[in-house]
């Protein structure tokens, strides 16, 4: 199963990634990280496509993007 | 060792060659442009590139760029040039980059006129750019010390990781002496790896140049580090020359460069005459051979100083720091490209016995 | 000689004053002479004059700026009003009669008509009046050797064969006619 | 998760493990990513020193794995000319915004592009002076608010913003010159490409090569990051066109 690994310290609550999500499943908490941004969260993990949107959205790299086994790959990058 | 008669600028290109420099980056100005006609077919002969920049501006911050390499690099240029070039210089100080540059002086302010001058003393040892530092700065009064200076200036450079200026006026530019070149040049095909020089961040961390330090106390520290330098230099490498400097000499005449040698003829005439008068030539004037001076101005027989200029007074501020009133100052200078004669000079100095 | 000898070389952009000034600079350095070369430079080098002078000595050679040298070669009339009356006392000037109809109007100077432009067309290339006259001034004053001056020739245009020759020739014809005189 | 697990996606390690200083929402975080990824994919990173402007991206030099320099205003593409003039094996590429290439570093840009010096610029046009405080820059657009056009751009007074890809691209000698956005996943993916494809060309020794990036700075507009990003695409798009505007492979230009 696809998924992802959001970096709270890393993310800076820019809500970019909220609004690339093709399956919208990525929300902003209502906690703060150590530099007081509400950061990004997977509220829906198990919709997760693994389609590296949001990382490529990132402008903080703070999201890795992890797969098992053989994956469909929707664009080249 | 062969000699060759050589126009200055010429000399000074081929010094640098024999330092090991094969990169070299200008743009033309009058009094100097043969340093790049002459480097222009003389560096692709040992491997070298010449590029002819866009601005000065640009061509102080080639500098910057070729020397975070760790390679020798040098520019020439001439008053105006180097007035654009003060913005590099100051980066290039607070970078800790070795590099070398030479000044051949016109007369100015503003554009000035072409001929020489020695109206940018304040601008080289005092600071031409802004923040805290300083240039390592040699006068040469010959195209053979010129010579000698460039190849010293690169080893000062890569001693202290510090811009060295030349400052030299049209006359060493322009005029043809005989010159001897070391034996051998030194061979930069495999130079040592330098711990600071950018070569690509494999198996080690990655290397900055900057002079950029947000944080107060590390740019203090900086400041400090160069403030350090510039007090060893001063204890060193100073350089100076004295002329015909008796127990008899009861004028001592202060001057650098070109205008050193024209005392000099002043001083052998006056001697035929029965007048003994010295000369005291600080070679490097930054740091400034002041110990040294001092040392002879308060000698008893030296009763005035006679500083002659090409300018309205520049170093003299210098003297009179260094003299600290011990002995009455006196001064003689011409601008506007206009060399003092000997006969001025002699007049200047017949005048000041009267008293 | 005397310890030190300045001469000037004056003329218009094209006579070649300045290749002239540097031939004997670099003779008389092949013969251990200390040298300096120094060219009037700015605006009026595009002016039409030109000059450039050199002082040749055996010792560490001062101020390379002389207001009033012992000799000079003038190939034309400015050159003549400007150095003519610039010239120490007893000292040597050479004039290129070809192009000018008078003297300095001193009578303290030893003063040369060399008519160096009708030589050089007489041996067929008027460039080398330059070289006319430099031969006159070494004959006039022995300041280096005939063998040196022509020796060093070789070396600077060594590769123009009847270049040189007519170089060498216009050697001949300046000592000639300093020889003529003295005798 | 479990152990077996790809990761198809992270940090490149041509990137520090550094946060930025950049402003939320931010693409120059983006930009230099994609720097870093070409790097580490055409194996350049161990030869590639960076030059990092004056403006936002000051500090850009802590956030790449590579040797940098710290450029005065605008002269970066000096610095880059004399480095690798010098050092013609290494990779060599400056990291400019708006107002240090197309204001104060005109000059250098121009002529480095001019003499076809063999290193990549990557621009980053904010339409703004970011770290200034927002003041106008050559590339603000008609009508847009700065501190220093309250009321807006007025082209009569100031011209018109300044197209540096089609400046530019009017030199012959220059091989590859771009101008890509990073306000869309689609954008940045096309513009990963476009930049990779510049670095290619220079580690072919190919003369000098440029990508434009379109990119938003969300602090100075007073504007979200994602009204940001719309705003790239309804309004800069339009008068800065995406697209290759010169491939010596293509034979354009």
């Amino acid at each position: 199963m696809p998924g992802i690994r959001i970096d709270k310290e890393y993310c800076k609550g820019c809500e970019l990634c909220v609004h690339a999500c093709p399956m919208q499943i990525i929300s902003m908490t209502k906690e703060i990280n150590l530099k007081g941004y509400f950061y990004a969260r997977l509220h829906e993990p198990t919709k997760c496509i693994g389609c590296r949107i949001c990382a490529i959205t990132c402008p903080d790299v703070a999201i890795k993007v992890l797969t098992h086994g053989t994956r469909f790959a929707l664009f080249e990058y | 060792m062969v000699k060759k008669l050589m126009k200055g600028n010429e000399a000074i290109g081929e010094a640098a060659i024999a330092a090991g420099v094969r990169n070299y980056f200008a743009y033309p100005i009058t009094p100097q442009s043969e340093v790049a006609e002459y480097l222009t077919w003389r560096l692709p002969e040992v491997g070298g590139t010449f590029v002819q920049a866009e601005s000065e501006v640009a061509v102080g911050n080639m500098l910057f760029g070729a020397a975070s390499t760790g390679k020798r690099v040098f520019t020439t240029s001439s008053s105006p040039g180097i007035s654009l070039m003060q913005e590099s210089l100051s980066y290039m100080a607070g970078a800790h980059l070795p590099v070398v540059l030479v000044n051949i002086m016109r007369g100015g302010p503003g554009l000035g006129g072409i001929l020489p001058s020695q109206a940018d003393y304040f601008q080289s040892v005092k600071g031409g750019g802004h923040g805290d530092y300083q240039l390592i700065v040699l006068a040469p009064s010959s195209v053979q010390e010129a010579v000698d200076l460039m190849i010293l200036a690169f080893e000062l450079a890569d001693k202290y990781l510090a811009p060295v200026m030349i400052i030299g006026d049209g006359m060493i530019g322009q005029m043809m002496e005989s010159v001897e070149f070391p034996e051998k040049y030194r061979d930069e095909s495999n130079p040592d790896e330098k711990d600071w020089a950018l070569t690509g961040a494999k198996d080690r961390k990655p290397r900055i140049v900057k002079s950029l330090f947000l944080n107060p106390e590390e740019l203090e520290i900086n400041s400090l580090t160069l403030d350090k330098k510039y007090r060893e230099m001063k204890k060193s490498e100073t350089r100076h020359e004295l002329y015909k400097v008796t127990g008899d000499t009861k004028i001592l005449i202060t001057a650098y460069g070109t205008m050193a040698r024209i005392c000099q003829t002043v001083i052998d005439e006056l001697e035929e005459e029965g007048i003994s008068v010295g000369l005291f030539r600080p070679i490097t004037l930054f740091p400034y051979p002041e110990k040294e001076l001092f040392a002879e101005v308060i000698k008893d027989n030296i009763e005035y100083i006679l500083d002659v200029e090409m300018s309205t007074g520049q170093m003299i501020e210098d003297v009179e720091r260094i003299v600290k009133g011990a002995r009455p100052i006196d001064f003689y200078g011409r601008t506007g490209g206009i060399v003092p004669s000997p006969n001025e000079i002699k007049d200047k100095i017949r005048e000041m016995l009267k008293k | 000689m005397d310890k030190q000898i300045e001469v000037v070389f004056a003329g218009f952009g094209g006579q070649g004053v300045m290749t002239a000034g540097q031939l004997l600079a670099y003779t008389a350095m092949e013969e251990g002479k200390q040298v300096v070369w120094i060219p009037s430079y700015g605006p009026e080098m595009r002016g039409g004059t030109a000059n450039c002078t050199v002082v040749v000595s055996d010792d560490r050679i001062g101020s390379p700026i002389i207001n009033n040298p012992m000799s000079a070669c003038v190939f034309n009339r400015p050159s003549l009003d400007k150095f003519g009356s610039l010239l120490r006392k007893d000292g040597l000037l050479l004039i290129n009669s070809s192009l000018i109809d008078v003297k300095s109007g001193r009578d303290d100077l030893t003063e040369t008509l060399i008519p160096a432009n009708d030589i050089a067309l007489k041996l067929g290339n008027p460039k080398v009046a330059n070289m006319v006259m430099l031969a006159a001034y070494v004959a006039a004053t022995d300041i280096v050797s005939f063998d040196t001056l022509g020796g060093m020739l070789d070396k600077k245009m060594g590769k123009k064969k009847e270049l040189l020759d007519i170089n060498h020739r216009a050697f001949e014809e300046g000592r000639k006619l300093i020889e003529t005189i003295k005798a | 998760m479990s152990n077996d697990a790809n990761i198809i996606f992270e940090r490149p390690t041509a990137m520090s493990d550094r946060i930025t200083h950049y402003c939320p929402g931010c693409t120059h975080g983006v930009i230099h990513r994609l720097v870093a990824e070409s790097l580490d994919e055409l194996g350049l990173r161990e030869r590639t020193v960076g030059v990092a402007p004056v403006g936002c991206s000051v500090l850009a030099y802590n956030y790449f794995n590579c040797d940098f320099m710290e450029a005065a205003h605008g002269r970066a593409p000096a610095l880059a000319t004399g480095f690798k003039r010098t050092r013609p094996d290494m990779i060599v590429f400056t990291y400019q915004g708006d107002g240090d290439l197309a204001s104060i570093g005109m000059g250098e840009i121009v002529h480095s592009a001019n003499r076809g010096e063999k290193f990549t610029t990557i621009f980053v046009n904010n339409a703004i002076y970011g770290m200034t405080g927002g003041q106008m820059a050559p590339t603000t657009m008609p009508l847009q608010k700065t501190t220093t056009s309250p009321s807006g751009r007025n082209v009569e007074l100031t011209g018109y913003p300044i197209r540096m890809v089609e400046l530019l691209s009017t030199l012959k000698t220059p091989s590859f010159i771009a101008r890509v956005g990073v306000f869309s996943p689609m954008h940045i993916v096309q513009a990963k490409k476009i930049i990779k494809k510049a670095f290619r060309l220079q580690a072919e020794n190919k003369c000098f090569t440029m990508v434009e990036v379109l990119s938003t700075c969300p602090t100075n507009w007073g504007i979200t990051p994602i009204a940001s990003t719309k705003w790239v695409a309804s309004d800069m798009e339009p008068y800065y066109p995406l697209g290759v505007f010169k491939d010596y492979e293509e034979g354009e230009g």
